[in-house]
């Protein structure tokens, strides 16, 4: 396929993307897009990225091969990105990485953050020290309630959690608050977004420091495979940043894209996060996409185990890629899910995130349609560490497989 | 532009433009409460629409809207809310309030055809800047409703300018950074920015986030043709929502008072 | 300083070392320690660690520069060697790793492991799944109830955690059980030792999987400096297998090397686990070493804030490089390593162990007495994600500077 | 060496060594035991020194140190206590059962001097190997005091040979793997390894580990020289633990019967 370039100028992927925010954040979007289109030519800035990427987040991380799980699950061999092993267990630091490095060269001395579970919060506030700036991170009462070890990480790191009971009390509400906080200190703060999503450039940027997943995973599969490309490629999406980040080189190649959402306790309920299967189009946090709402346009609570999952809406370049057809998107149980995981476990030694385990789940059902020669790279976007305590619940409640 | 707007326009007062949410407490109040709000002097009307995600609100507009979420209020509803209000009587220009997800979900051309039907005069989406409300600002213009534009003490000059020329209905500047709500203090600088306001604008130039008394309306007074008073008026309405429903008459009575107490003298 | 080289055949680290242990295993330790020198002179085997280490656990782990931290703290430039990224979160794995090849090479499908605070019984439950072996581990009963979800993510790999209800029923205990298990079950089972302790070979053999973080240090510095070796290395010693595998490289360099000890409630009190400070020659877990005990030999509960450190005895080479005066020994308190971790939280946004805090308590004591200019490498050797409820308890507990 | 130890290989009988802990559940009491155990026609006896770490003991040892380190019972106090053992007119070989840590902080010449002193006729110490006894080994055979060596089925054939014969007081061939305590079955291939001890021993040829009835004790009796009972009889002491303190006489009494009702009928 050829793609045109996307985003277009106005941030736009097709009919997807944009900057749907109040005119007082405006000129801070303006700003940070040129800001970040100036580091993005600078040679200085990208090694400095680079270089911390290495030497502070431990990148790159490996691409491992899943031999035992392969063998066991029949079909396909499986291959793990393996972003679980980078400092503070995901993928999400690379951005944040390199969103902080952004605010220090545009001299900005605060970030504010939203998170659902802790984990961007928890690399904000990584980053946040690790650079001197003050940080502050929104967070629902609801998650706060139910990720006190997270919230206690963040605090001491520095960062000061702002409870946030607007709303559901969940990210959704978060990143609204978030915003506001924005609107009013757009001034000297940089808003340090997580994900994927939200107005134009943070997409795009998002994107481009999450791409080092794709870049580096191309490299090893090449080296491994003397020089070809995996049969496919598989992520999960939330807001699609470890997605979009492993997908970025391989977009314009011939390799089958899959996307995983979280469905939850099933597409046919309404308990589940899959945007993209059961949403349709609007706008949240600042961004045309697709998103899961009422026929009047409110937004609805999404619902996932993995709370990294749990948001309503997805990133613009996903919706736009699920319309171009160009990545197929599939939507995994919880059930399913705490399968994959312990499968992995079992067989691997590997506990990864709840969220990643969507992406097994799915690789774990596509390896039995392809033949043991070929070959499938999952982006095992982070460690199950801080599920652990999830899973607990869920084996004393003893979840059975329905 | 329709008469209401003309007589907006010509009107020598300091213009007084209240925001309430419309279905806070109940769609019946929201009447009673406009019509009493033109009592007081109001020059127009904003009607805000409960949303899930009201990302410029403060927190006294977004428990409104969630006090009109239950009364089931949608955008809908609302404009046809507006057809009631003009059988009653209101003369003041009605603008509605609403984000551009529920926009988005009614359809624009709906909802320009449903407000030409009912009485609406503009609208303002406060998430949809300059930049995306291309193909609203041109159904708008085609209908003769107004796109209310905001401008920010962030916005760049040269923009400031052009949606100053461009504006209709009225320009709306915002007073502070932030999201609506009660302030104790403006920023340094307001003035100047009001002032490339004033100089750009074809219609009347007014203030609004975070107005709550008389003090701080006059502050305005040289500077703006008028001042826009949302939080301060829903969270009186907060304050008397039972009252509201249970004996209204009084209720709105006991409103009005509060109104006229924080307008300068000379608007009423 | 020339060296004697150590071991010798016998296991003897001077006085040190040899082997301890009930008849019924010690044609065990002799095979093992065949199987052990044979690997260790084939090249594919070698390689074969070597890959793993890279692949499954993501070595190299970088060494990263702490400018804030030694900025804020003054004298010496401070660097973490960062075994905290290693898969599973702590240099364990790397020994692990070893042992586990080393059983599949054996032949062995059974492998024992003992555990305190479980860290080691994750890493060694991981590399069982992840070679296919069966694996069991000794935890005692108070480490089980404080430890719940190590305990649950052991399970989660397979493993099978067997109660232990003698003693203290603490890590001692354990171990004393899991040899005890191997006694009975020495024809097909592995006994794979988390430390740097035990009968020979074994100390030996760990030393030899954990030296992986000293030479990679060394080259790295080696890289970043110029060819220059830093002015001193810093560990903090539980059982002794990180700071052995630090050290190893620079023992013969003119290094100066700190082991540093957990002094808990301060070493004039009976509430530390300072071996070396504090300990007198004694046999423990099949080795003479040094350790705590009372006038008669019994051995005592030793006691710090951090499980991994949590430990009578010590690996009998540093009894052997304490009494030559190579490596100086030092002891920190749990206030000073709970005051050093949240600095570098505060300043790295690293939060790291609380046994690695030790080490880094230490360094910044030492590099205030060092200009500038100088340089300290401390081993990071694991991540503090395990300790955050302990922490939390802390801080609930208000503990104060005493 | 010394008469005890000629009388005790000079024996025509199946010969029972028993082994009690020290102090278990009082000093006193493991006086009257021993002498109990030489009038049940113990050869000799095996006296364990409780230890904090016992590893290489089961459940019931240990439980059994665990009343003897609550007595405060220690190595001297052990040693000490063969003389009154003696005084009391025991006549068989007597072994201090001791962890190599507690023999190392006495002092390994204190230990010997002390034994010589106070009746002992020889030290087992389970976690000092062969290849690390050659100092204690040395003084021991000075001092007329019996090394006792342990092999095992695991032991390599030229290494058994070698222990067998350099064996002092008895061979002590340890029947199952793992630690003491009470078994059900015994393995294959022990009478193997039972022979290939007795082939090469210039002492008797004891099995040891895990013995608990009568069966078991008669199913060596063609291949060794004699047995030890350790966990058996420690559970019985165990289980009397009250009344050996509280009516000590009569609990003595039942213990004996015990102890007959396991041995051969003609070991009495
Ligand atoms: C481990 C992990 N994977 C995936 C996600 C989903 O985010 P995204 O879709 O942006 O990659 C999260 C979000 O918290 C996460 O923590
Ligand atoms: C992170 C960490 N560091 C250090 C230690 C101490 O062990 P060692 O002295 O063998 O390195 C442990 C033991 O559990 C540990 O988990």
């Amino acid at each position: 396929m050829s793609a045109a370039i996307v985003p277009d100028h106005r941030g736009r992927y097709g009919d997807f993307g944009g900057k749907y925010v109040p005119e007082t954040i405006m000129f801070a979007l303006e700003e940070l897009e040129k800001a970040f289109e100036e580091a993005m030519k600078n040679n200085d800035f990208k090694k400095l990225f680079q270089k911390e990427l290495a030497v502070y987040s431990g990148r790159p991380t490996p691409l491992t091969l899943a031999d035992r799980l392969s063998e066991t699950n029949g079909g396909a061999k499986i291959y793990l990105k393996r972003e679980d092993l980078n400092h503070t267990g995901a993928h999400k630091i690379n951005n944040a990485i390199g969103q902080a490095l952004l605010a220090v060269r545009m001299g900005k001395k605060k970030i504010i953050a939203e998170t659902g579970a802790g984990q961007h919060g928890v690399a904000a506030a990584t980053v946040a020290a690790k650079y001197g700036l003050s940080c502050k991170v929104y967070m629902g009462k609801e998650d706060i309630r139910r990720q006190a070890l997270n919230v206690f990480r963040m605090k001491l790191l520095g960062a000061e959690v702002v409870e946030v009971t607007s709303g559901s009390q969940t990210l959704k509400d978060a990143t609204n608050e978030a915003i506001r906080d924005w609107v009013a200190s757009v001034e000297d703060t940089f808003y340090l977004i997580g994900s994927a999503v939200g107005p134009h450039p943070y997409p795009k940027m998002v994107k481009n420091f999450q791409q080092v997943i794709g870049l580096e995973t191309m490299d090893q599969f090449s080296s491994e495979s003397g020089g070809d490309l995996p049969d496919a490629v598989v992520a999960c999406v939330g807001g699609g940043s470890n997605a979009i980040g492993m997908f970025a080189p391989f977009i314009e190649k011939e390799v089958p894209l899959y996307g995983v959402e979280a469905a939850g306790k099933g597409v046919e309920t309404d308990k589940h996060a899959a945007t993209l299967s059961k949403g349709s189009n609007g706008v949240i946090h600042g961004s045309l996409t697709k998103l899961l709402q009422t026929d009047e346009g409110q937004i609805t609570e999404p619902y996932s185990i993995s709370a990294g999952l749990d948001y309503p809406g997805i990133g613009p370049e996903h919706a736009y890629l699920h319309e171009k057809g160009r990545v197929k998107y599939e939507a995994v149980t919880d059930q399913e899910s705490l399968d994959a995981l312990k499968l992995l476990c079992l067989n691997e030694g590997i506990l990864c995130a709840l969220e990643s385990a969507h992406a097994v789940a799915y690789s774990l059902k596509l390896a039995k349609t392809m033949d043991k020669d070929k070959t499938i790279v999952v982006c095992l976007s982070g460690r199950g560490d801080k599920d652990v305590h999830t899973l607990m619940e869920q084996a004393e409640g003893g979840i059975t497989h329905e | 532009m329709n008469k209401r707007w003309t007589d907006f326009k010509n009107s020598a007062d300091y213009r007084f433009v209240p925001y309430i949410m419309a279905g806070d407490p109940c769609e019946d109040a929201t009447i009673e409460l406009s019509l009493a709000l033109e009592e007081c002097g109001a020059a127009a009307l904003e009607l805000g629409v409960p949303y899930s995600d009201p990302l410029a609100d403060g927190p006294v507009i977004q428990r409104a809207g969630i006090r009109g979420l239950k009364q089931k209020m949608n955008l809908e509803k609302t404009i046809k809310l507006v057809s009631k209000l003009r059988e009653r009587g209101l003369k003041i220009p009605v603008i509605i309030f609403t984000y551009y997800n529920l926009l988005l979900q009614l359809g624009e051309n709906r909802f320009i055809s449903l407000a030409e039907e009912n009485g609406v005069d503009g609208i303002l989406v406060p998430d949809l800047p300059f930049e995306e409300s291309t193909y609203l600002k041109e159904m708008c213009s085609a209908h003769h409703l107004a796109l209310i534009s905001l401008v920010a003490p962030t916005t760049h000059k040269e923009k400031l300018h052009k949606l100053a020329k461009e504006a209709e209905g009225f320009l709306y500047c915002i007073s502070s950074l932030g999201v609506t709500g009660i302030r104790n203090e403006f920023r340094d600088g307001l003035n100047d920015f009001l002032k490339a306001a004033k100089e750009n604008a074809a219609v009347p130039v007014l203030v609004g986030f975070g107005l709550s008394n008389r003090e701080q309306i006059l502050q305005f007074e040289g500077t703006s043709d008028g001042f826009i008073v949302g939080s301060a008026i829903v969270k009186k309405i907060e304050a008397m929502e039972k009252e509201l429903i249970s004996d209204r008459e009084e209720a709105v009575k006991e409103f009005k008072h509060f109104v006229e107490s924080m307008l300068p003298v000379y608007s009423r």
